[in-house]
């Protein structure tokens, strides 16, 4: 079996990552909040609400980076047979599914301001509602069997179908957004970023992506204590 | 009818949801040979049947059919074993007669008189055309039973077959399986009653239950 | 195969339940649109590609949930997946059987429904033909759907959440066909679109399916 | 300090979004580990109350406190 495969060997290197990416995550959101909120400029168009920025696009990303992982973790499960492989899709699921809510949520906050509407049916936006109902999907079908690896085995199965589609969802929506203009020519993400706002948002992206590293580890702790709860009790009924 | 290649399980380890359920496991069964699984509920005999099948995979050790492992070749295992499982699929709305012919040529035995032959064999013939909603607990095993002669395979894989059968469709079953092993064919069955299978060996699944403090064991094979 | 698709084409005409149910659904449905939107006929007929595609996405929808349910429930399926033809190969057929029993009514019943939603009658011939294409791709990724929530608790509720993500491709190119030949364009692109999702689903969609049947029966 | 309170007069979606970030990410953080606790928690019941251990007892997967012990394959 993969080297992996012993879940005491992993632990044992989690935890040893553990505090470095929740310390790391703590430092760089301190930086990245006090760069982004008190040493950056406003943007000379879009003034104060460029900050949302800051928080809209780590997320935007971090949605995208969890389900391809997710997909990749499906993809190892299925062939490989590697019994960790679930385990982190089904513990990274909620963390990208409050990515990509708060992308959506910050999204229309930031939009808002320019056109006086909360939502705006464009092209990456729409995109990144579709990952949402996505990610919905594969959390409601993962625990919506009695025996958990079934369960498992089937949200793998969905997360390949949703890896295939994404592409095509996003190219479909583009299509349909070129062939209903919007009034505005406004592109999310703005113009070319000044230096003085490009900092902050790397650290807040490092910040996101540390801050995933140590939950997903919690919430895979979680489920693998999980797993041996279920073991015991079958073992009791046994 | 069938050579004498042997039907072999080698030091089979089995995990059903997170659990141990029998190790080290070995088996063999000869053209003309019957095994019978005896042992306690949840000791595996389901799951040995349907890791005979093919439905399963074992997580270690091989079933293997004439030295070749059942994962190099899952379709020509299927076509070479019958399946009987505790669900008789019946169709409601459909015959009896209808729904044997429709397993029999899902097998590639098209015609009628393989069909009536095997009503004959379980005596359903007499209730040939009447709609599965009306057929009893009795009839509907029966009628399950007469796909294994229906359509001829070599290996019969029979899930507890005697449940819901009176004494004489009992008797027809102990005939069915002992002309099937007398043209060479081979069965592996899981009953709780005494079955008469003259010669046929038993597999007693409680010798390969995990031992009690090893049951840990399954989440390190894991 | 083809037995596989006879026989569950002879029990719907038996039971009779599903197919009518969802051509009911897609004409009540559709009917329902004017008494919501108002008469107005330039409004209708703007609406009408949209809501003539959501209407069929449903009722493909609603006929999805018992595609497996049944051969699960009495044993037909684990039969069949031990039987010689390939799990895939029972996928096309149960695909194909559904498409039949609901694709194909619906595709004969939406010219009339597009009249009452004020299509030019110009417009009827492209309408059958996006559906002859959009139809087969809804029964295949439903039954996507149907396969993994097999033996799930409220696989009712799960199945749209599941599905309707993926389909919102196939409504967006059905229905940018569907209005480039109501403004005087041509569809071409799209359709072609369309066709290309088809050919990519019929290939991909059965090993999915079946992956989700070996699943359920593990 | 006001400036910076009223965000060039964009404050309300400002400091909403940061306020949303704030909330998904704690709140995301809180849940998974008061999940972890209340699994191990049960864990540690259950592994005490397994009969006839005849090996020193298995630490469960990792009580936070103690350094990860190695589980005999």
């Amino acid at each position: 079996m993969h080297r992996f495969a012993n879940p005491a060997r992993f632990l044992k290197i989690a935890n040893a990552v553990l505090p470095w990416a929740a310390g790391l995550s703590a430092v760089c959101f301190v930086a990245g909040l006090y760069l982004g909120l008190v040493a950056s400029p406003p943007d000379y168009q879009q003034g104060d609400t460029v900050r949302i920025m800051y928080i809209h696009v780590p997320a935007a990303w971090m949605s995208m980076f969890t389900y391809s992982t997710m997909a990749v973790a499906a993809a190892a499960a299925l062939v490989w047979k590697h019994p960790l492989a679930e385990v982190y899709a089904k513990a990274a699921a909620p963390l990208g599914a409050g990515f990509t809510a708060l992308c959506l949520l910050t999204g229309s906050l930031w939009g808002a301001p320019m056109w006086g509407t909360w939502w705006v049916w464009d092209a990456r936006l729409t995109s990144v509602l579709v990952l949402f109902f996505l990610y919905l999907g594969y959390m409601a079908l993962v625990d919506a069997f009695d025996d958990p690896a079934r369960g498992n085995k089937a949200g793998n199965i969905l997360l390949l179908v949703g890896a295939v589609n994404v592409p095509i969802i996003k190219f479909s929506v583009e299509w349909w957004n070129t062939l209903h203009q919007p009034a505005s020519v406004f592109r999310l993400g703005g113009p070319t970023i000044a230096a003085s706002m490009l900092w902050p948002l790397l650290l807040m992206a490092v910040a996101f992506q540390s801050y995933f590293f140590a939950v997903v580890i919690l919430r895979i702790r979680a489920g693998l204590a999980a797993r041996r709860v279920q073991t015991l009790r079958l073992g009791q009924a046994g | 009818m069938t050579s004498s290649s042997p039907f072999t399980g080698r030091d089979l380890l089995c995990l059903r949801g997170g659990r141990l359920v029998f190790q080290d496991l070995d088996f063999t069964l000869a053209a003309g040979g019957c095994l019978t699984l005896v042992g306690p509920n949840g000791s595996g005999k389901s799951t040995l049947l349907r890791l005979m099948a093919g439905l399963l995979k074992p997580l270690r050790g091989t079933i293997a059919w004439d030295g070749v492992a059942l994962a190099q070749d899952p379709e020509a295992h299927r076509a070479r074993l019958h399946y009987v499982g505790h669900l008789d699929a019946v169709k409601a709305s459909f015959t009896c007669r209808e729904i044997l012919s429709f397993w029999a040529g899902v097998r590639g035995v098209a015609d009628r008189a393989a069909v009536d032959r095997a009503l004959a064999a379980f005596a359903i013939d007499t209730i040939a055309d009447v709609p599965g909603r009306f057929l009893s607990a009795g009839q509907r095993r029966r009628l399950s039973l007469a796909r294994l002669v229906a359509a001829p395979a070599p290996l019969w894989l029979l899930d507890e077959p005697t449940v819901g059968l009176d004494r004489a469709s009992v008797a027809l079953l102990e005939g069915a399986i002992a002309r099937h092993r007398a043209d060479g064919g081979r069965v592996v069955l899981s009953t709780h009653i005494d079955l008469a299978t003259p010669g046929g060996a038993v597999l007693d699944l409680a010798a390969f239950a995990p031992a009690e403090d090893d049951e840990d064991g399954a989440e390190d094979a894991a | 195969m083809l037995r596989l698709i006879l026989r569950d084409l002879r029990l719907v005409l038996r039971q009779g339940s599903d197919a009518t149910a969802a051509l009911m659904f897609f004409v009540l449905c559709v009917v329902l649109f004017p008494f919501g939107v108002g008469p107005e006929p330039n409004v209708l007929m703007r609406i009408a590609p949209g809501v003539l595609l959501i209407a069929a996405l449903l009722a493909a929808l609603l006929s999805m949930e018992r595609l497996f349910q049944g051969d699960f429930e009495d044993g037909s399926l684990e039969l069949l997946l031990l039987s010689p033809l390939p799990a895939e190969g029972v996928a096309v057929a149960k695909v194909a059987a559904h498409w039949l029993v609901t694709g194909v009514p619906l595709m004969i019943v939406a010219p009339l429904l597009a009249l009452l939603l004020r299509m030019p009658v110009d417009q009827l011939g492209l309408l059958v033909g996006t559906l002859a294409l959009a139809t087969p791709l809804l029964s295949l990724i439903g039954a996507v759907g149907a396969a993994l929530t097999l033996g799930a608790r409220r696989s009712g509720v799960l199945l749209p959440l599941l599905v309707l993500p993926l389909y919102i491709p196939v409504l967006i190119f059905a229905a940018a066909g569907l209005d480039a030949g109501l403004s005087g364009l041509s569809p071409r692109p799209h359709l072609l679109l369309l066709g290309g999702m088809l050919c990519g689903a019929l290939v991909l969609a059965p090993l999915a399916i079946a992956a989700a049947l070996r699943a359920a029966h593990e | 300090m006001d400036g910076f309170l009223s965000m060039g007069g964009y404050a309300a979606y400002v400091w909403s979004s940061y306020g949303a970030a704030a909330l998904v990410l704690v709140g995301l953080l809180v849940l998974s580990l008061t999940g972890l606790r209340r699994v191990e928690r049960t864990l540690a019941t259950l592994e005490a109350a397994k009969p006839r251990r005849k090996r020193e007892p298995k630490v469960g997967p990792v009580p936070t406190a103690s350094p990860a012990t190695e589980t005999a394959p």
